[in-house]
Order: C-alpha cells, then structure tokens, then sequence
C-alpha cells in the first residue's frame, strides 16, 4: 500500500524464501479465539492528494494567531520563530533520527543536546541541564518526585497557588503515585505556615500565573530554612530579564520550553527544561549528554550517567521517561543560538514595553491589576474585570481579537481576573483594539 | 575534527535576528518597573552569532546524524519506518501550528474533530472502549495506565501492591510500575520465549494489582499463551496492561482488547509513523476497557450541541498527567497516517512488517544463532554468543554494521538473551535493502575470523570513532562552561 | 547591518590592517561627480519579525488557488505537489550551491540534472535534453535561433496559432532579433501555403491553446517536407497520454515544465525545457550534463560539451544562457520520481476523467466547443460562450470560483472563447458548482 | 563508490504517489477519445520507486554539493552571500506560490504592491528612469536591454550595427550583443585594468551601438574614466549598457544612472541575495532612462483607479521575452532583501562587500601576484603566474582549495589575465572565515614547493575527485538510456 515498497514479484519471492504461500502462516501463532476476523471499521484509505485536501480543511476550519492579534499566555506565547529556526530544525537526518544509542552516528543530536544543556543552565543559574522533558508540567512532577526521592521521611510537596494549574494537576498525580501529598499555599504566609519537616520541596513559578516576580526569593529561602528542596518552574524567556533562580539559591529549576522558538500546536509538543545544582546531578531525570574522547582523541559527545536511566536500572531508576522532545529541544537551541543574549532580552522587553503600554491604557478605563496594582510585571497580568469575563472574550472573538484567559476556568478563587500576556508580536494597534473593544463592552 | 559547537563561533558582539523596541509607545525601563535584586545582572551566555553561522553549524550537525531519511535504520523494538513528508507539512498547517491552547474550543472545531477520529480509529484498532490522547510517549501512556489500574483497584477497596513484568520486558515497565508506587516482581521466560504460565500462576496472588505485556513481546515472539495469561491474572484479580511498542505487528490481525487486556497505550511515533526526532517527540494514547474509563486523565473531548468541546470534569480520574491536551503536532500526523492507510492498508502494514522480519531472519539464521526456533513477528533477536566465542562481541558487530552504510540493531536488549542484537526491519524497507543488509551480515560474520581487527576497531569511516564512555561517566562535562573550565 | 557578521571590533581591525580609517577610502576610485551623495530613497529596514508581518499581509491580499476552484490552464496547471518535493528540493545544498563549476563539490546537482535530462528526454521520445530554460515560451524562442542557425538562407519562422500567445510573442522578439521573420498560420491548410524553402522551423503546441491534439502530425510532415524543422512545445504531462513529438519526427521538443512538480508562483520561476535529435545535440543552448569517469574510475557527472556556451564562445555560443532554472528543474526531477509513470498517467487520466465530466455537463447547458465539438481533447478544452466572458468570470469569482480564461483577452480573433483546464485536484463537486453557476449567469 | 542515480533504485511495478481515478464520475476511456495513433505506446521511462527511495536518493544527493548553507563559496563574479531563509519563507506563502497567472488582476493586488514597490526600489538604486521585472536572468536582461538599445536607435533611423564590449567582459555580453544580430568589437584593457579609453575614442563610429560594460569590471576594479568613457560613446551616438552582475560593490555609493548609463540589468539572485539554486532561477530586471521606457517589454505594470494592473498595450515595445511577468517568486524574495536592509543597510552591504575584498587581497598579495595594484571593489584576480612557474597551475590550487574546506574561486576568468583565480567573498563573511582561507591559501604556496603531489592530485576528500572532462565531452553520455546502452 501506501509506503510499502514491496512490488507484487518481491512479495512472492520472499514468501518463496520462507517456503509458505500466505502471510496468514506467519500469524498462526495468535489465538484463533483472538484473531479479528473482519476488517477493521476504519474510514477507505485517502490519497496523498486526498488526504492533503482534508488535512487544509480541517486545518482551516481552526482560528489560529496569525489571522486575530492574541493576549493569550499562560506558559505559552505567540512568539516570533524566525525562519531559520524550521529551515535547520526540519532536515531530515535531525526529524527521522532517534535517541543517539550509537554515538559515532548521532553527533548531530548529541552536540546540539550539549548545548541544550549548555544554553539552560547558563539561562537558569544552575549547574546542569538534562536533555528535555515532555512539557512543563511534568517537568515540574518530575521535580517533586527528585525531591520526595531525597529520602529522609518527607511525605509533602508545597506549591505556592500562581503554580500553573496544570502543572499542579501533575504534581498532584504524580506525587500522589508516590503516596504523598500536595499543599497548595494561597499567599507566602500560608506557605510559610504550611512547610515544615514533612515538606521535601517547595515548589514556586516565576513569575506566577498573575505576573508577580517578587514571591520566588523568600519561598526558596523558606524552602531551605524547613530542609526542603526549592523548585522554581520559569517562563525561559523572562530569564532574560530576571534574577535566575539558581542564583537565588533554587536547587531545581523547570520551566515549559515553548516560548524559545517552538509554535504553540495547541499545546504540545513542546517542552520542558530541568536543571539543577550540582548535588542533583545524579539523581536527574531523563537523558544526559557529556563530553567524551574517541580512541583518536576528537572530542565528541555520548549519552552519559546512563546508570540513572529505566534502560539499565528499570525498576530502580529515577524516572520512567524514555522518549523526550528532543526536536523541540532543538528548535530551542536554534533559536536561542539565532537570537543570541542581546535578541532574548529584546524579545522580552519588547514585550513588557507594549505589555506595559496595555495596562496603562486599561488602567485608564479604570481596571485594575490584581492581585495588587502595584505589583511588579513583565508582560503578562491579571486584571480585575467587572462582569463577565466570559462575556468580555466572547464580545471580542466577534471582534477578531482573542482576548485575555480568564482565570476563573481554572480555579474558582480567581473568578473575574483576566490574565493578558502581550509578546513582542502585538502592536500598539492591536493593544489600542483591545482597550476600545474593552471600553465599548465596559459601556455596553 | 573535534565536533564543532556553536559557543566555538560566539563573537562579542555579532548579532543574529534583532528585535527592536517599539519606536510608538514609551520605552520601557526595566529598572523602574523591577526592583533591583531581581534583575538579572549574570551574562545569559547564550552564543553571539550571525544567521549565516548558525545556518551552517546546524546544517554540518545534521549531516552527522544518521536518520531513516539517510538510510535502513533496524533499531529493535523502535519502530524506524519511513516517515510521510505530507504528514510533517499538514502538521505544519498555521490552523494546526499556530493555535494556543487556551483558545475557545468554538475556535477549534478543526482540531477537535480530527483529535476525536483519531481516538474513535485508536479505540478500533486496539479493541478498547475509550481513549486518552494526552500522554506525551509510551512511557508516559505507561504511568497513565498502571495509575488507573491503582485507582480502579483502590476504588474496588483493594490495596494491590504489585505489578508483574516479564524479564524480557522494556525497562519502561518496571520503572513505571515503580514510579506509581507498585512493587515489581519479574515473571521468567519459558524455553519458547514467551512468559513462563507455571510460574505466573505462582505468582500471582491478592497483591497482584496487575501484568504488564508486550506483545509480541520485545523478543519478538508472539505470546501463544496470551488467553491463559489473561485468565490467570484475571482470576487473581490484577488487570493487564498492553505496552504497545509492538502494535506495529499485528493491526488489523488481533486487537488487545480482543486478547484480554485491560489497558493498552500505542506508540504513535513507532506504530504510526510520527518521527523520532532524535529522542521524540513520542505519543502514547492509553485506551481502557469501558470499567476504567472514569478514571482517564481529564480533560476528555466530548460530543456537545454546540460541537465537540473539553470536558473538564474530574470525578474519578486520575487527574491530569501533563499539560492540556496532549502532543497535538503528533498526534495530526498519527491521524494523516491513519487516513492515508485506511482498514486495508494497516493491515498490510503489519503483514509486511511481519513478512520482512522472517524474511530476514531466516537468512541470518544461515550464520547467526537464533535462540527460539519460531515464527517471528515484526522483530528478532539474535543471540551473539558463538560470535563472541570467535572473538567479537554483539557490539564490536553492530559498530562494524556502521562501516557497510546501515544504522545497528539494538545491542543487549532484551537482557534474556545473551549478546542480544534486536533487528526490526519494519515494512517500508525493501527486498533489495534487507538483502544488502544479509549481505553485510555474512561479511562480517566473514571478518570476525578473517580480519578481526577490522570488526574490533569499527566503525572507521564515522566523524568520530569509539568514544570512552567509561571515563566520560566518571567525570561528567554536561555544559559548554564546564568544558570551558575544563580547557 | 541585518546578515553581516562583523563586530565593530574586527571591523576596526580590517580597517586596521588596509591602513585606512574608514571604507570611505576604498570608494575614492569613484568619480567625485558620480557620486550618490545622499541617503538612497528606501523605506526604513525591517526587521525579521516586521517584515514576515508585512509579507504575510501582502501574501493575504492575494487569492491562491487553495481558497477557490481554478479552471485556469493555458501551460500553468494547478496541480498536485507531493510533500516530498518541497521537502527535499528545499534543502540548503540544493537550493544555495551554483551551476556546478566544481564537479567535485557538485555532484548532487550534476546528478539530478542527468536524471532530469534523462526523463525529459523520454518522455518527449527524442535524443537528448538539456539542463532546464527559464521558462517554455524562451524554449520556443531558443528553438527558433536553433533552427534559423542551421543556416541555408532560412529566414522565417512559422507557426501555427494555437501556440501559447506568450511563447508567439517570445518567438517573434527572438527571431526578429536575428533579423528573421516570423509567420503565423490560421490552419493546418494556412501552414501548408505559407511554409517553403524560407521557412527554418514550424513551430507547433501539443496540445494547443483549444485543447486540439490532432494538428501535430501533419504540421511535422509539411516541416520536413520543406526542409524546416519541426518544433513542438508540449505540455509534459499531456506526454504521459500521447505519442511523444519525437516520436513523429520532431526534431526539437520544448515546453513549460510548470506542470511537473512546480508551483504556479503568478507565472515564475518555473522552468522550460529543451529535448532535440541527436544530429543538433551540440547545438542544444544552455547546460548540459555528462556521465564522466573520475582518476579512480568511479562514475560521476560533468558539465559536458561546454564549447556551445557563453562563457567558453563567447559571440559565437549558441545561446546567451547562463543561469539557468535548475532548482525548478529539480523539483520537477522529485516530482518525476516521487509519481513515477503510472503516476503521471494517473495524473493525466485523472485530470481527463474530470474534464470530461465537465465538457459533457456544459454540453447539456447548449454549450459547444471551439473549435470543433467534436475534435478530441484531454483536460483542457475551449467553449463558444454567448455573451461577455468578462462578465461570466467576475459572475464566478463573486461566487469565489476561478473561471476558465477568456482567449479573447490574447487574440481578438478568439474573442468569445472560454479556456477551461481541470487538473487532478478539481472534484465532482467543484465541476458542478461551476456548471450551476454558468447556468445561472446565463439565466440571469 | 560511483554517483548513484534514481533509475537504478527502479523496480518494475513499485509505487511512490499515487493518483486514483474520479470515483464519482464515468471512468475515462483514451481509447475512446483519442485517436489510436496519438495515443502513447512507448513506456515513459520514468523510475519506479516508492517515496522512501525518492527521500533517501535526494537527501544523499544533496549532501554531495556544497553550499553557501556548507561553508565559504567566493566564487569570483557570482555572490555567493548568506541567501536569508524569511525570503524563501515568505516565497512559500500560498498568496504568493499558488497564485495562477491568468488570475484577474483584481485578485493579486498584493503580489502587485509588491511588484510596483520593487521597480520603484531598483530605479532607486539604479538612478533609472524605469524598469521592468521580466527578464529572467542576467543574460536574459541584457538580451532585453540591448534589443531595446536597437529598437531605439532604429526608430531615430540609425541602422548601427556594433556592440562595443570590453575584454574583461562577461562571455554573456558579446553572446548575447550577437544573439540580438550586432557585431562585436571587442575593447581593449589598459595597464591599470580598466578601459583603454584612447583606443575606445578610436573605435568609436557612426556603427556604434552601444557599449556593454561591468562596473566595477571583472577585475574588481571600478573603472576610472567613467565618465570620459559615457562621454565618448554618447558623442558617438551609441548608448551605455550596465552590466549589473557587479552591483553588489556600490548600492548607495554611486549609481549606473549617475555614472551615464542608459540601460542596467541587475542580477537579483547576486546584488539581493536570492539563492542560486544550483544554477538558477536567477532574475535580471532591467532598468532604462526616460527616453528607452517606451521600449521595454510588455506588459508594464501601472496604477488605476480601480487598483494596480498590467498594461498590455504594445505601442514601441520590443515585445515579450518571457511568458507571464518574471520571475515572480525570485522578486518576493529580493523585495523582502531589500526591505530588510532599506536604506542604511544596503549601503553597508556593498561598503562591507569591498572592505572583506580588499582585506582578503591585502592578506593574499603576500604570497600571490596581484595583476593591478589598485583598490578593488567587491572582488578581485589574482594572476598564479608564478605558481604555475613553480609547477602548480591555478586549477591544481582551486582543486587543492577544496580539501581546505572551501568551495573555490572562479578560474581562468577574467580571459585578460593569465593563470586567473578571481575571489569575491562577499559581505556575509566574517574575518575568522576569511582569515582562515587566508591561511589556506598561504599553506597551499607552500605546498606547490614541499609537497606538489598533493597540489597536483587534489581533491582528496570529495566523493569523486578529478573526472577526465575531455573524454566525457568526446563520447558525451547525456540520459539513461544512452549509459545503459552504453554498459
């Protein structure tokens, strides 16, 4: 059929080899009680062309960014991937490849994991990266089970609440697969209440899903103060900008990877980035490259620490991952290496300079951030709607603009609060759209 | 050459893609916006370059990767077939690529669509009641599975604390089992290479929570005993878990459900084509039999007046094992290759899989040693035993295959099998290619004896020859400013 | 600036080692009167990100024939790319090498250039083609130098009228370039009188501009009878169907390689091609590529009988031809392989079955054919339309289909006349709008 | 191993993409529609692979040619600079790639914007009156312009019948005055390179034409008397063509039209970086003065009331020299070039083009001999007399060259120098590139004296290394289907 390349006369002759005249020879060993016996109920194969004429339907039939100015965030942005970012990342010997088992034919991979590994570390503060994650999520499940794997009887995993929801949905799944638990801290204080002996790590996102920047500092020391692992979970691109929180001392540092030059695809594939300090090395999850020397000496790379990984230690090993997002991974590493230090911190302050530019103007219609208006941001905020958030983004998907997330579909206690990311994409034209569309449904 | 890094090329001072400031709104000054201790101070280190450096250092790098793309790529048990261009283009549609995950599901009735004909063909093909698109690869779809079966078990009342693996079983599986909390107890092989069925029924008992099977299993024999197996845990009480590594041998053949299981999770990126990517992305949809499928990880995609939409009602699930919805990007290229085969042509797709790993190993049995004398599936493992004996191990083979231009087989894998090398040749390969590859085998097997070196020292044409990775191990460079503290 | 790598340091440091202090010093060979001395009057620099905005909008303002049904033909098919040919033609090796002046370095080019000459040269049924021309109607023209350059005091060309407008109008510039004339025939019969020892080519399209495929023939015999040579410009995949030109006795076979794998692209880059006799092989214009043996025997490709061309004869080369369309001609190479010929007759077929679907509905509207309805036709074919044209395709395109061309927009003697093409991609569905709506356009 | 070709991968009745028939409509008889003697009965010819053939071949083809993507490319005359991957992105937007020509102007007002905005940039640049997009490459500009230069001098009555053209000059300049019925005068260089400016003033007649010229030349050098030399061929009644293949030395620095030129060519696929595509598609718009607008070919692209549209009215037009209007996918890409640089930034191109030239010289006159002491523009020859003297021609270092990881210079080009090795590196590359083909071409020298054989034999690297070119030209092989008659 479609991608086989058997030709009728090969198909016969290898038939002929095997000395049996049907392929249903080969399957005798599966139960006759078990063998399906009818076609399976699937739609009639499509062409090439065919299914190409469906795909672009189905495809059409989706709004996507490039046709309405988005203020969607969250951990994802509609960020600008230049073009060579796909050009490079698509070639075929990087996309049909897998994990480089064979090292002396992976160098491509395995160099580009390197500096992977290289570009988040130094973005974190850290000490070391691993190779990717699936997403952010589990990157930061992955990062409370590191910490409950420290030992030392310590049952509970504390998260500070501006922890993207679906991240603590994942930590509480995977924890929970652990027998422990997971406290969700409403404020520093409820934290700082809530830790104690039993806590193996503190886990905080910076800046949090309302924007603030301010809270990692004094939830990482509390983390240390109680024994406890510190576990930050960051927007990669407001390192740019940010003290890292290696530096302040987190011993884990995760984040969702989409923002570096990976197109959002509805959520995923994307990726997540784990680093840590030094004393974790170890105890990381997931693929790791190293340097090493070949017999004439060339330097080169190879996968190392294997004796962390479910290939060789299986029931003993730190995680269960296997596969990882290793072409997304890459895409970021194009992308970083494009953009270089001065383009990221471009990227970001353009973004907090329309972002700030935006609240301005809402605050002229007399909104107000939560949960403080004078909480520190970059280029993502919550404001307090008055009325019907779900109204106010209906009111403007007529308008060809997709507005703010409302909050509230994540958590009750943030009924009414509109997150609003701007990217470095929106212009003042698209935020001037906005506050009007705003305005005219605040007067409506 | 030492392989090249791009930190090599950094320049102080060279630039790549800029971004200037918005010249219409008011600058924005970052040290009156944040307080001061919190502003980044640290270089980022990121590399400086120009676009054209980057151009050429990644394009050279992809040039030292082997892919299916460059050639046969008989990994064992990962499933290297030809990936359709098409897929990765429709992939790529901006009404795919470009939609954010928040959007109103009104705003992605396209996509919903597609994702529920997708889960509507993956319940089809592996006999299950329902689906969940959202773990991320197989391993993932693993931890999904067991944490249901614990929760549909904790539920009953029953506290079972064990999960059975059999020795020939990928190290996903023990590891998951772990990773959700389960003790894990490894079942024997029996002569034949299938599970033992004497001593499962020993062993299982009021803790067995559950087994969790390939099959084929990762020898890449059919387990002949599957309907006894499923009995006996059964009886016991334990659930069966289907790791669908191997699904590619048998669509359209036998269905999962149809055999007993009571979880399955498919491996997109093998079974269905979707690249590897050098490591993933993957995709590893679990299916459930209808008992368990409350408790599959919300959100769920559900059929409503108004279209399909995002059910984010919890009750008894497990919760949510990553973020949103899964690996969209994969999964259109799952459903383009499931449209593109239709009933017959996956079907075909595993009888050709099946057909080209006898072909070939009936050949290689001429001077490989086989250790079960059976109809394979899509996969065998050859047992390099008396080839050591002669002085070459499985390793020294696969490095020397590298030198006759194909990519090696699995090495070790599966542990049962002394000096194992795990060919799949998988259906998109031809006559003419396995038959270079037999080919290739036999000179070597040649070599071993004639020109032992010439085996031992391989490969010699690659960038780079055998690595210490011993000494790589012991003291770890993991970073560019490692490496640089180190010179 | 944009994609100059130079840091002000190694700037200074080059301005260092010429011992100069600013580039302005290397300019002072310029007169001082020549000299531009203000600021080109450009519009300011974009940077990536703000110009794939400002394409994308001007990309926007375009209909594409993926929005609507077309029913344009004339050389230019909208059909079916697969996605490998994209996939592979746009690699960087491909796409940003040069004429392969380095055999060594080139031979991937050199190769696939053998490999499209090969093809061509089957499927037209000659001796041999050459490397690719910028398009089919500069193929026609070429042909025509070739023909009048075979000397004997030829000083006219002649062709018979269904040749594509274009390639008439390419001819006529060329030949009268050479201080040749060129004539066009109305008929078969017209040819027939107008044709004699004057004549160097009569210059035939098969199928032509009606559709009309039975002229060919009789067109090369009447050629050969005067002593011409016979040239047919053909659609290459309409070959995959008909006896190939070269097959009757053309001695130069050209087309427009468009429908093989490339994109429409509003006219370019697409590529021509060019298949002769073997008598004028070394009076083929442009590239040409040969199998050569290197000094340890290995097989590899050259540029081969280099003497006709520009850079080696100077005024005295067959052709000014220098860059020529070798990506296009690649991707028709791709193309070629990707269908194979069961492929491109499926192509054709299809294309037919379609047409003729079409054909026979507006038949039933009262509709008849030009210029005979009854004279044999593959998938394009031209309608006697009672009214203005103009007015039924701005009816279609407020109902967003493409309609057919209106020929009168390219000879008034075809005024009336209605080309429509139906390539493998248009469906049942697309030919029935169509019909409905030219029947409602007609009732109206 | 010998340069595969895809017909050898052919297997009779193997398939790649397939088309099926029309299911909903009457299945199509040829039989029954077209005459039996019109219907083909010889096979096509083509390969029969599947698409994981065709994938793999490409690929591997590809990785056999080097590209600016590869490494350093300075080929002398060609501008071989960085080709930005936003332009062929941007060419790929289906508002610009599945666009139909016959499609009614209404519909393609945005390809028209940016086709009316692109004209009026090059005039800029050109200090030209006005342009047309058609022409297909540089030859095909010149063929256009020159054609204009007789269609305007026969319609003053003047039947002038030479075209003066330098010695140094492109082979497509007298090919192309000849292809368009003038006779070719060839002018002599003087000692500083340039323009014998006496013996022009000698040559000169009432049968003068026109002159074609290069400026800078095919030396590098940018002519001097410029302006004497306008002058005289205006006195004599001829007119000026520029030869744009070197407009990459002086975008906003000097201007052809300011220079006296009446007819340019520009060569988009050089000065404005689309990519050459292994031999093309190029694009050579031509630009004219006020008093040639009226010949240019049509159609001509104007402003109405209704929107942009193309003007097909003749009136002195010398005609068509394309079908259609250009290349149009070239100029998105040299519109988004331009776009990118403005102003400013194309200025800096050819300042920063002329520096890394004269940079490169300076450094290589050490050890080779430079024919003109001279600044150069964006290029320049160097003469290996003396190599060849010591018993390495200028082919054996071009080949040599190749092992050092570098693409070589244009040879034995310009004809008015011997042993010539001419080298443009462009502006995209950076000092560490140069200064490593610098110290290249140093050991090089050196080796022609210590170690010749590895000059005179080289390359040693490539897939296939020197092929006997006389013997392929003698018994020429051109198809398949000759080489299998052949074997």
């Amino acid at each position: 059929m479609r991608y086989i390349p058997h030709t009728p006369d090969e198909y016969q002759a290898m038939l002929d080899a095997l000395n049996i005249s049907s392929v249903d020879e080969l399957f005798e060993d599966i139960p006759e009680q078990a063998r399906l016996k009818r076609p399976l109920d699937l739609p009639k194969a499509l062409s090439e062309m065919e299914l190409s004429q469906h795909l672009s339907r189905l495809a059409g039939e989706n709004l996507n960014v490039n046709e309405v100015p988005s203020f969607l965030g969250g951990g994802y942005y509609d960020r600008y991937i230049p073009a060579a970012v796909g050009a490079l990342a698509s070639r075929g010997e990087f996309v049909t490849s897998y994990t480089p088992y064979q090292a002396e034919l992976s160098q491509g991979t395995l160099a580009a994991i390197f500096e992977f590994q290289s570009m988040i570390q130094s973005l974190t503060g850290t000490y070391a990266a691993q190779a990717s994650m699936y997403d952010g999520a589990s990157a930061v499940g992955e990062a409370a089970l590191l910490a409950l794997g420290q030992g030392r009887g310590r049952t509970e995993v504390a998260a500070l609440k501006g922890l993207h929801p679906d991240s603590l949905q994942v930590v509480k799944t995977y924890v929970q697969a652990r027998g422990a638990k997971l406290v969700v801290a409403d404020s520093l204080e409820d934290l700082e209440a809530q830790v104690g002996p039993q806590t193996a790590a503190v886990l905080i996102q910076y800046p949090d899903m309302l924007g603030q920047v301010t809270l990692a500092p004094r939830a990482i020391e509390r983390a240390h103060q109680v024994g406890a692992l510190a576990v930050a979970a960051c927007d990669p691109v407001a390192l740019a900008l940010l003290t890292p929180p290696g530096e302040m001392g987190a011993d884990i540092v995760v984040g969702e990877g989409q923002p570096l030059g990976n197109h959002l695809t509805y959520g995923g594939p994307t990726f997540g980035y784990f680093a840590v300090q030094k004393p974790f090395v170890r105890k990381i999850p997931g693929r790791l490259v190293g340097v090493a020397k070949d017999v004439e000496g060339r330097r080169g790379f190879v996968l190392t620490l294997q004796a962390r990984e479910q290939h060789i230690r299986r029931e003993k090993a730190t995680s269960n991952i296997c596969s990882n997002h290793s072409l997304n991974a890459l895409m970021a590493t194009i992308y970083m290496a494009l953009v270089g230090s001065s383009g990221l911190r471009e990227v970001a302050l353009r973004s907090a300079q329309m972002a700030h530019y935006l609240e301005e103007r809402l605050r002229s219609l007399g909104l107000e951030r939560a949960p403080s208006p004078s909480a520190p941001f970059l280029y993502e905020f919550a404001i307090h709607v008055p009325g019907d958030v779900d109204d106010l983004n209906r009111h403007l998907l007529d308008k060809k603009i997709l507005g703010g997330f409302h909050l509230g579909r994540f958590d009750q206690s943030w009924r009414g609060l509109w997150q609003l990311a701007v990217s470095e994409r929106r212009t003042k034209a698209d935020c001037d759209r906005l506050v009007e569309e705003v305005a005219q449904w605040m007067s409506r | 050459m030492d392989v090249p890094l791009i930190f090599e090329k950094s320049r102080p001072g060279r630039r790549g893609v800029r971004f200037e400031p918005h010249s219409d709104v008011a600058s924005f000054n970052l040290e009156a916006h944040i307080p001061a201790e919190l502003i980044r101070r640290t270089p980022l280190g990121l590399p400086e370059v120009a676009e054209n450096d980057v151009v050429r250092h990644y394009t050279a790098l992809s040039t030292l990767n082997y892919g299916v793309d460059t050639g046969f790529y008989p990994l064992g048990s990962c499933t290297m077939k030809y990936n359709p261009k098409v897929n990765d283009w429709a992939a790529g549609l901006p009404g795919f690529a470009d939609v954010h995950p928040l959007q109103p599901d009104s705003t992605v009735q396209g996509l919903l669509t597609l994702l529920k004909a997708l889960e509507d063909g993956l319940k089809e093909i592996s006999g299950m009641d329902a689906v969940s698109l959202q773990p991320a690869a197989g391993a993932h779809g693993e931890l999904t599975g067991i944490l249901m079966i614990k929760a549909y078990l904790r539920d009953r009342g029953e506290n079972r604390r064990t999960i059975l693996v059999p020795d020939s079983a990928h190290g996903t599986n023990p590891a998951t089992a772990s990773m959700a909390g389960f003790e894990v107890k490894v079942v024997p092989s029996n002569t034949r290479g299938g599970v033992d069925v004497d001593a499962l029924a020993q062993m299982v008992d009021e803790n067995t929570a559950g087994l969790m099977l390939t099959n084929p299993n990762t020898l890449g024999l059919f387990e002949e005993d599957i309907l006894a197996i499923a009995d006996i845990v059964h009886q016991a009480g334990g659930l069966l878990y289907y790791d669908g590594a191997n699904a590619n041998a048998i669509m359209g053949r036998v269905r999962p459900g149809d055999m007993g299981f009571d979880v399955v999770h498919l491996n997109l990126h093998k079974t269905f084509s979707t690249p590897h990517g050098g490591g993933g992305p993957g995709s590893g949809p679990v299916g459930v039999t209808a008992k368990l499928e409350p408790y599959l990880p919300y959100p769920r995609l559900r059929q409503g007046s108004e279209g399909l939409y995002w059910d984010y009602h919890v009750g008894r699930s497990i919760g949510k094992v990553r973020s949103y919805y899964g690996n969209v990007g994969v999964l259109v290229r799952a459903y383009a290759y499931l449209r593109s085969h239709g009933q017959e042509g996956l079907k075909a797709v595993s009888e050709t899989a099946v057909l080209n790993a006898n072909y070939l190993l009936k050949q290689l049995s001429e001077r490989y040693r086989t250790p079960y004398d059976r109809t394979v599936k899509h996969e065998f493992v050859l047992s390099l035993t008396p080839q050591k004996a002669r002085g070459a191990r499985a390793l020294d083979v696969a490095k020397r295959i590298i030198d006759y231009g194909f990519y090696p087989p699995t090495v070790y894998f599966p542990l049962v099998v002394d000096e194992a090398l795990m060919v799949e040749p998988t259906e998109t390969e031809s006559k003419e290619t396995l038959d270079r590859f037999i080919e290739a085998m036999r000179a070597i097997d040649d070599e071993i004896d004639q020109n032992p070196d010439v085996v031992h020292e391989a490969p010699h044409h690659t960038v780079v020859r055998r690595f210490d990775e011993a000494e790589a191990a012991r003291h770890p460079v993991l970073t560019w400013q490692q490496l640089k503290g180190e010179s």
